[in-house]
């Protein structure tokens, strides 16, 4: 290795009791790189990232930073050696205001108080010089969308003058407008002479970004290659450790012919608040729905309202022919709909119940007599969507909170699918999972339009729409500004219509 | 959503309303009919400070005063608000039962700054008679401990060779408490062959005092009598007892556990004539009319002795029938 | 996302692999070895501890408060709690007994009509703790106020009209069939332990194998993720805490009775403390979650047994107090998982 | 990027929204303004203000646990502790009967801390374990009498009784504690740590805060409050009962959660907690004037009703909008 390292992380394990999650890893960064750390979940990513950051102190192996050793004992330790963090759980205190959150643990003083007009001052200093504007930043951070409260980590990361920035998974609720902004500031960062180390499972951005890549399988090095000697093929192959070509050309099938299909909801006019205004949607029994739009564009409002844990001030929805009333996921639900959130810590697990009892806690009245469960039925159900969606469990009474990202949506939509849903809304269904996990998720969302069902999708990913989808719906500010259908669906047409759609927006804000 | 709220909302606000409607004293009737006199009680959770309370009530309407009753449940920060939120309203006299003998001495001093005399009923207090406060006026618990011990020794042969005995005493740090332990304690000294094999907290309270009976049996002490600071403590201990199949009475040549209390409820009068419960050392809360006389005395000038003593009897199978009617 | 390599999820991986090994397996049963120990030392220390009459002793002292610590287990387990049960006790000790008393059969001998008067006496009883449990219930769930406030206000609430009931004073029920109730035997068993082992039955019961009880699970788990699956959170949690409050009114009855007095005042005060510490012991999290009946069985007699040491061995009262300290924070600590 | 967009209007009812208790306050007042005979009187709003400074102060220690996602059961039991130590001590050396409670409150929270922090007992069942424990030891400490304090008159007793300018001593103490502690809550790191802990502590904790440290501040803090409310009690009432402040821990938990602090921790103003300890104080003063005989289920009934009524208010005030 080179002298001029600017991080070097030599013979590094970690064990937890009786796993050994990072075994003699060797990895180091240049200054002035972006330097790409790669693997599958589970792969031992976070894990060398949390050493690295203090967060775990019981480690065996050496870290130089600048040549220098250190021992990071906890996070405050290692942000004053320079190395900032940005966590791919958004940690942030979504009770403080944007600026606290930026500099919260290393406030502006004055008299040994805080001065808050420098603190708010060089908050929106940071904030415009990464290019992100319309925030206020006296206002509670949790007012805003996951992609401003992004952004507002990396500012805080910012905030420190670091020499080394982490980001662990920095894009994944990213749209691609943001990605660019954050591409950006990554660049700039790197002109300054500090280096990056940069997370991701999305393919193209590490190709598009990243000097160097170090890839982990199975918590060991496999190597550290050079961006330029890398293609997509061999870096997934190299993660997997196998060949990959099946999973990198999972082509849509054609399912059905859509012309026959009907329609089951009907949306007029969705009304609620400033996130949703004046929203038509039809959806297709056997039809895949995409919703696309920016983060904020008011595509989970809707598939709330549509679900009812949203009540909208106006508007009227049709299904299967009549009016109804949603008031509650209850009423959803009796109408045969299915939804799987966007945040599925928050509002899908039950962490601690089993992967059975997670599966069946929708369908307890049919597996129970007089109110007492039947476990054989709950066994049997389990066991069936288990297999048929290739779950990777030890048993159905694993906890939930042990699987990974990939397995506990699978586990969330064996949950629906046990219903016999008639429609299923989905939300972001594939964010945090990785590759293989992604495509066996789409191929079930495939699966289940081609046996009648209605699916409405929400996606970041734009590939990943226009694979999947039929028609397309794009949101913007909260209105619908187009819907593709059929052969208009190509990646080309969405950008242009978000793009569009976000710039016609710019004049008349707040009338 | 909006609409079973504001309904139960509006509930609430009424029934609060409502409740103190009823209660709204009629500002201009104050000064027409006669004195107000306030009482400060420690509570009303037993027998005894309710049955005081309405004998107080009673007594007034008969001599034509206005009487409000404030209960401090037995807390003694709530006495003192109490007595602060008194007497901003300047009544005439202030009856004060004190909580403790020294916390309660503060609620003198609010009522001498603010010129309301102050008679002290149910418990000593500390304080000067006549500069702190009118007069005390209450039963004499160190008499009654000493009483207690008394009877006890007087149950056994005088060769007995040993009274082993059973205290289940009160809320540690009240006045009554303290009185009585140290009055029993000071007698006890005087009998050799009297000495406490087991002492527990029956804290007033029948459960507490049956639960505590029930495990010092199992824990296999032995004992020949039981003295108990309340009569509901002594039910407690009877029932353990007689769950246990141990005769309580008052021959203890017939192994009878010889039970003597503080009292004179209802049950505990009825347990003594059927032989169950040995003695009763009174606690008459009927002394009403001496509180009564006194603030008579006081507004007409005339000069009262610093301690009026409240006289307490002993009651047994001979004159229980007497004094049922008397039972609280 | 939860999906990589937390420290949680490679701890509990550990876990399955080694629950086989020794020191794992005291740290997952540590409820009955600490019971045990204490057993063991009281047994050397304590005179004539080890005795039919110490266990029959401590069962029936722990009842009342094995009871409403069944009853909190689950409200718990829900994601809340309750403070009111002293105040319900003594609002459903009220009722049965005020009602019981207003009939002459009250001291009559046993017959068929005395029977079915208690019955309708309790079941009247049951009833007023049942309204108490609705309005915490409803309280909750509808208005969305803090559980901890809620139940304070239905406890100032449930306790004043428990008292109004009577009047202020005590009722006394020396004398009436009532107290022979609290003091029955059948085939020797105290009437409070048989109860006892019922509703221990059938709280594991409902806890492991009802629908009910894993949607109170849910709810305590995650109340979001809870209403998005359909599950109806006003009426668990209205259910949850009618179930509190009705096994808080069976323990207020027979309290009642085993004192032969109800003394709205005092009744259950202060016993939510001691339920808690029991449902603590047992290991039930506060943050809601899994409704550990066994363990909270276990955390109630063993809450208990502090008392029974403490009458046992003439320590002072206060004593006690330190030592459910001690043992609340030794139980809770041996069965966490490190 | 929208949510800047507020017009006055949409200002106003935020406003409206997060003074909810301040409202409920001035409704109450107004009510015991109006209907209330002698509420008004200066004697009374001085007795008021003492009466609630002492779990004022205990209330504010326990706006930080909550603030920080925690709680705290023992403030009673260490405010009992505190009382009993001052009393005991107000014979000793200057400044002993201040000095050595405070100290005892101080070792009783870090000991909480310890317990939640290092033994990683859950907040609930630590301070239930202290509360009971710290209790035992006020009953072993205070013996079988009550322990008394030193003469009325003494210096001591000025804490509860001394007045400047007709303003009680007392009040002052609570209005400069709770000012301190906006300062702290506002202007400190400490105290942006809290809310930050209470909102999320796994964030706080890769953000580079000392939760561990933060925690064991907190509830230090929350001992120490608890031991002044405790001395100012001791001054209060001369003698010391060992069953003294029982339930305090009740009303001060009851206080803050009333002045908008939500128990989820990270969610509200310190300065709130004024609100929530006079409406809490307000309460029973109007009760003990309106009622001829005041039973205690009856004075139980009303607080019930009217704490009812005030949590009503607020949630409705709240609610708006409240999808969640």
């Amino acid at each position: 290795m080179g002298q001029d390292l600017l991080l070097e992380m030599k013979g590094i394990c970690k064990s937890f009791p009786g796993v050994k999650a990072l075994a003699d890893v060797d990895f180091s960064v240049a200054p002035g790189d972006v330097h790409s750390l790669i693997g599958e979940n589970g792969a031992g990513k976070s894990t060398l990232i949390k050493v690295l950051t203090g967060i775990y102190p019981r480690y065996t192996g050496e870290i130089f930073l600048d040549g220098e050793y250190i021992a990071p004992a906890n996070a405050t330790e290692s942000q004053a050696e320079g190395v900032s963090t940005i966590y791919q759980e958004l940690n942030l205190a979504p009770y403080l205001s944007v600026a606290e959150n930026i500099f919260i643990g290393h406030e502006p003083r004055r008299y040994g108080m805080i001065d808050w007009k420098s603190v708010r001052r060089k908050a929106a200093e940071i904030l415009a010089d990464m290019g992100v504007d319309g925030v206020n930043v006296a206002k509670p951070l949790g007012e805003y969308s996951v992609a401003i409260q992004q952004m507002t980590a990396i500012a805080r990361a910012l905030s420190f003058d670091a020499r080394l920035l982490v980001m662990d998974e920095p894009t994944s609720s990213l749209s691609e407008t943001e990605v660019a902004i954050l591409f950006n500031v990554i660049r700039r960062v790197k002109a300054r002479g500090a280096s990056v180390i940069f997370i991701s499972h999305k393919m193209d951005e590490v190709f598009e970004i990243c000097d160097r890549a170090t890839i982990l399988r199975d918590g060991k090095l496999v190597g550290a290659y050079s961006m330029s000697e890398m293609t997509k093929l061999k870096m997934v192959s190299l993660m997997i450790g196998r060949d990959a070509t099946s999973v990198l050309h999972n082509k849509k099938t054609a399912y059905v012919s859509k012309d026959d299909s009907q329609t089951l909801l009907a949306a007029r006019g969705l009304q609620r608040g400033r996130k949703t205004r004046q929203i038509d949607i039809d959806i297709a029994s056997g039809q895949v729905l995409g919703v696309s739009g920016l983060l904020g564009s008011g595509r989970t409002e809707l598939a709330k309202i549509l679900f009812g844990d949203n009540v909208p001030d106006a508007g009227r929805i049709d299904y299967d022919g009549r009016q109804v009333h949603i008031k509650t996921p209850r009423d959803a639900i009796r109408l045969g709909m299915g939804f799987c959130s966007e945040d599925r810590k928050a509002e899908g697990i039950f962490p601690n119940m089993t992967v059975m009892e997670n599966m069946t806690i929708g369908v307890l009245d049919d597996v129970s007599r007089f109110g007492v469960m039947s476990a054989g039925a709950q066994l049997k159900i389990a066991e069936k969507y288990i297999e048929k969606l290739k779950i990777k469990v030890s048993s159905p009474g694993q906890k939930m909170r042990e699987l990974s990202g990939g397995n506990q949506q699978k586990v969330l939509l064996a949950r629906w699918l046990c219903k016999k849903p008639v429609l299923m809304i989905l939300d972001e269904p594939t964010r945090g999972i990785d590759l293989g996990a992604k495509s066996e998720i789409e191929e079930i969302i495939a699966e289940l339009a081609g046996s009648g069902v209605a699916v409405l999708m929400i996606s970041s990913e734009l590939e990943e729409l226009v694979r999947s989808c039929d028609r397309i719906a794009v949101l913007s500010d909260g209105k619908k500004v187009s819907e593709l259908s059929g052969r208009g669906i190509s990646e080309e047409r969405l950008v242009d219509i978000i793009a569009h759609g976000a710039d016609a927006l710019e004049g008349p804000r707040d009338a | 959503m909006k609409k079973p709220q504001s309904v139960l909302l509006l509930v609430a606000l009424v029934v609060a309303m409502f409740t103190n409607a009823g209660c709204v004293p009629e500002k201009s009737d104050d000064a027409a009919t006669g004195k107000v006199v306030e009482y400060s009680s420690v509570g009303d959770s037993n027998e005894w400070f309710v049955a005081f309370a309405r004998e107080l009530e009673t007594e007034a309407e008969k001599r034509g005063y206005k009487l409000r009753v404030r209960h401090a449940q037995a807390k003694i920060e709530k006495q003192i608000a109490d007595v602060e939120d008194i007497v901003s309203g300047q009544p005439d006299y202030l009856i004060l039962g004190p909580i403790d003998t020294k916390g309660s001495a503060r609620a003198l001093n609010i009522a001498k700054d603010a010129d309301v005399p102050v008679i002290v009923v149910n418990r000593d207090i500390v304080g000067k008679a006549g500069e702190d406060f009118v007069t005390k006026i209450y039963s004499d618990f160190e008499w009654i401990g000493e009483k207690m011990a008394e009877e006890i020794h007087g149950a056994f042969p005088a060769d007995a060779k040993q009274i082993r005995v059973v205290e289940l005493h009160g809320t540690a740090g009240g006045g009554n408490t303290i009185g009585m332990q140290s009055g029993f304690r000071k007698k006890m000294a005087e009998y050799p062959n009297m000495k406490i094999v087991a002492s527990q907290l029956g804290d007033f309270r029948t459960d507490v005092a049956m639960t505590a009976m029930e495990n010092i049996i199992t824990s296999g002490v032995e004992f020949d009598a039981v003295v108990c600071h309340f009569d509901t403590e002594a039910m407690g201990a009877m029932l353990a007892l007689k769950a246990a199949k141990r005769k309580t009475g008052s021959d203890p040549s017939k192994g009878e556990i010889i039970i003597v209390g503080n009292g004179g409820t209802k049950d505990g009068l009825k347990a003594v004539k059927a032989g169950e419960y040995h003695k009763i050392v009174s606690v008459t809360p009927y002394y009403a009319n001496q509180v009564f006389d006194a603030i008579e005395a006081h507004a007409s000038g005339k000069k009262l002795e610093s301690y009026i003593r409240v006289d307490d009897i002993v009651i047994d199978k001979n004159n229980v029938d007497e004094h049922m009617d008397s039972g609280f | 996302m939860p999906d990589s390599d937390t420290p949680a999820k490679l701890l509990a991986s550990a876990n399955m692999q080694h629950a086989t090994g020794g020191m794992s397996f005291v740290k997952a049963h540590s409820m009955p070895f600490f019971f045990l120990a204490l057993i063991v030392l009281n047994s050397i220390f304590t005179p004539s501890f080890l005795s039919i009459d110490t266990l029959d002793n401590t069962l029936r002292q722990a009842f009342p408060m094995m009871l409403v610590a069944l009853g909190m287990t689950m409200v718990i387990s829900s994601g809340g709690i309750d403070i009111s049960v002293g105040a319900i006790m003594a609002v459903s000790a009220a009722v049965t007994a005020r009602i019981f008393a207003l009939s002459v059969l009250a001291t009559t001998p046993v017959s068929v009509l005395l029977i079915l008067w208690m019955a309708c006496a309790i079941c009247c009883g049951l009833l007023a703790a049942g309204v108490c449990g609705l309005l915490n219930g409803m309280l909750i769930s509808k208005f969305k106020i803090q559980p901890i406030i809620v139940t304070l206000i239905v406890m100032f609430v449930a306790r004043s009209v428990a008292q109004m009931i009577l009047g202020e004073l005590p009722l006394s029920l020396m004398g009436t069939r009532f107290e022979d109730l609290g003091r029955l035997r059948i085939l020797g068993a105290p009437i409070q332990v048989l109860i006892m082992i019922g509703a221990v039955a059938a709280m594991l019961f409902i806890a492991k194998k009802t629908v009910f009880a894993r949607r109170v699970e849910a709810i305590g788990e995650n109340r979001r993720a809870a209403r998005l699956v359909g599950i109806n959170i006003f009426r668990v949690t209205v259910g949850v805490y009618v179930l509190c409050a009705v096994l808080c009114a069976i323990a207020g009855v027979m309290e009642a009775a085993r004192g032969g007095r109800v003394d709205a005042g005092r009744l259950g005060m202060f016993i939510e403390l001691d339920a808690i510490a029991a449902v603590a012991i047992g290991g039930t999290a506060f943050s809601g979650g899994r409704a550990r009946i066994l363990g909270t069985v276990f955390g109630a007699v063993l809450v208990q047994l502090v008392t029974v040491i403490v009458n046992m061995n003439d320590i002072s009262y206060h004593y006690s107090l330190i030592l459910k300290a001690v043992v609340l924070v030794t139980a809770v600590w041996a069965q966490k998982d490190k | 990027m929208k949510a800047d967009a507020t017009s006055i209007k949409s200002h106003a009812a935020s406003w409206i929204r997060s003074q909810g208790p301040l409202i409920t306050l001035v409704v109450l007042l107004i009510f015991a303004v109006m209907r209330v005979p002698g509420f008004r009187s200066a004697v009374n709003i001085t007795n008021i203000g003492k009466q609630v400074s002492m779990t004022g102060v205990l209330a504010i220690g326990m706006a930080f646990v909550i603030l920080s996602g925690g709680i705290d059961l023992s403030v009673g039991s260490i405010a009992a502790l505190a009382a009993l130590l001052a009393a005991r001590c107000s014979g000793e050396f200057f400044l002993a009967p201040i000095l050595i409670p405070l100290a005892a409150g101080v070792t009783a929270g870090a000991m909480n801390g310890v317990l939640i922090t290092r033994v990683k007992i859950p907040p609930f069942t630590a301070t239930l374990a202290m509360m009971l424990g710290v209790r035992g030891l006020v009953f072993i400490l205070a013996g079988k009498t009550a322990v008394v304090s030193g003469v009325s008159g003494q210096w001591f007793s000025k804490i509860a009784w001394g007045k400047w300018m007709g303003v009680p001593y007392a009040a002052m103490i609570f209005a400069g504690i709770l000012g301190v502690a906006i300062v702290i809550s506002r202007y400190t790191g400490f105290g942006r740590s809290v809310y930050a802990v209470g909102g999320n502590e796994e964030a706080a904790n890769m953000m580079g805060l000392r939760v561990t440290r933060c925690k064991m501040k907190v509830y230090m803090i929350s001992g120490a409050c608890a031991a002044i409310g405790g001395m100012m009690l001791a001054s209060r009432v001369t003698s010391v009962r060992p069953d003294i402040a029982v339930g305090w821990e009740l009303t001060a938990i009851a206080a803050v959660v009333i002045s908008g602090i939500s128990l989820v921790g990270g969610i509200g103003k310190i300065g709130h907690v004024l609100y929530g300890v006079l409406i809490l104080g307000v309460i029973p003063n109007i009760i003990n004037r309106l009622t001829e005989r005041q039973t205690t289920y009856a004075n139980h009934l009303i607080t019930g009703m009217l704490l009812l009524a005030v949590v009503l208010i607020q949630s409705r005030i709240a609610k708006k909008h409240n999808t969640h």
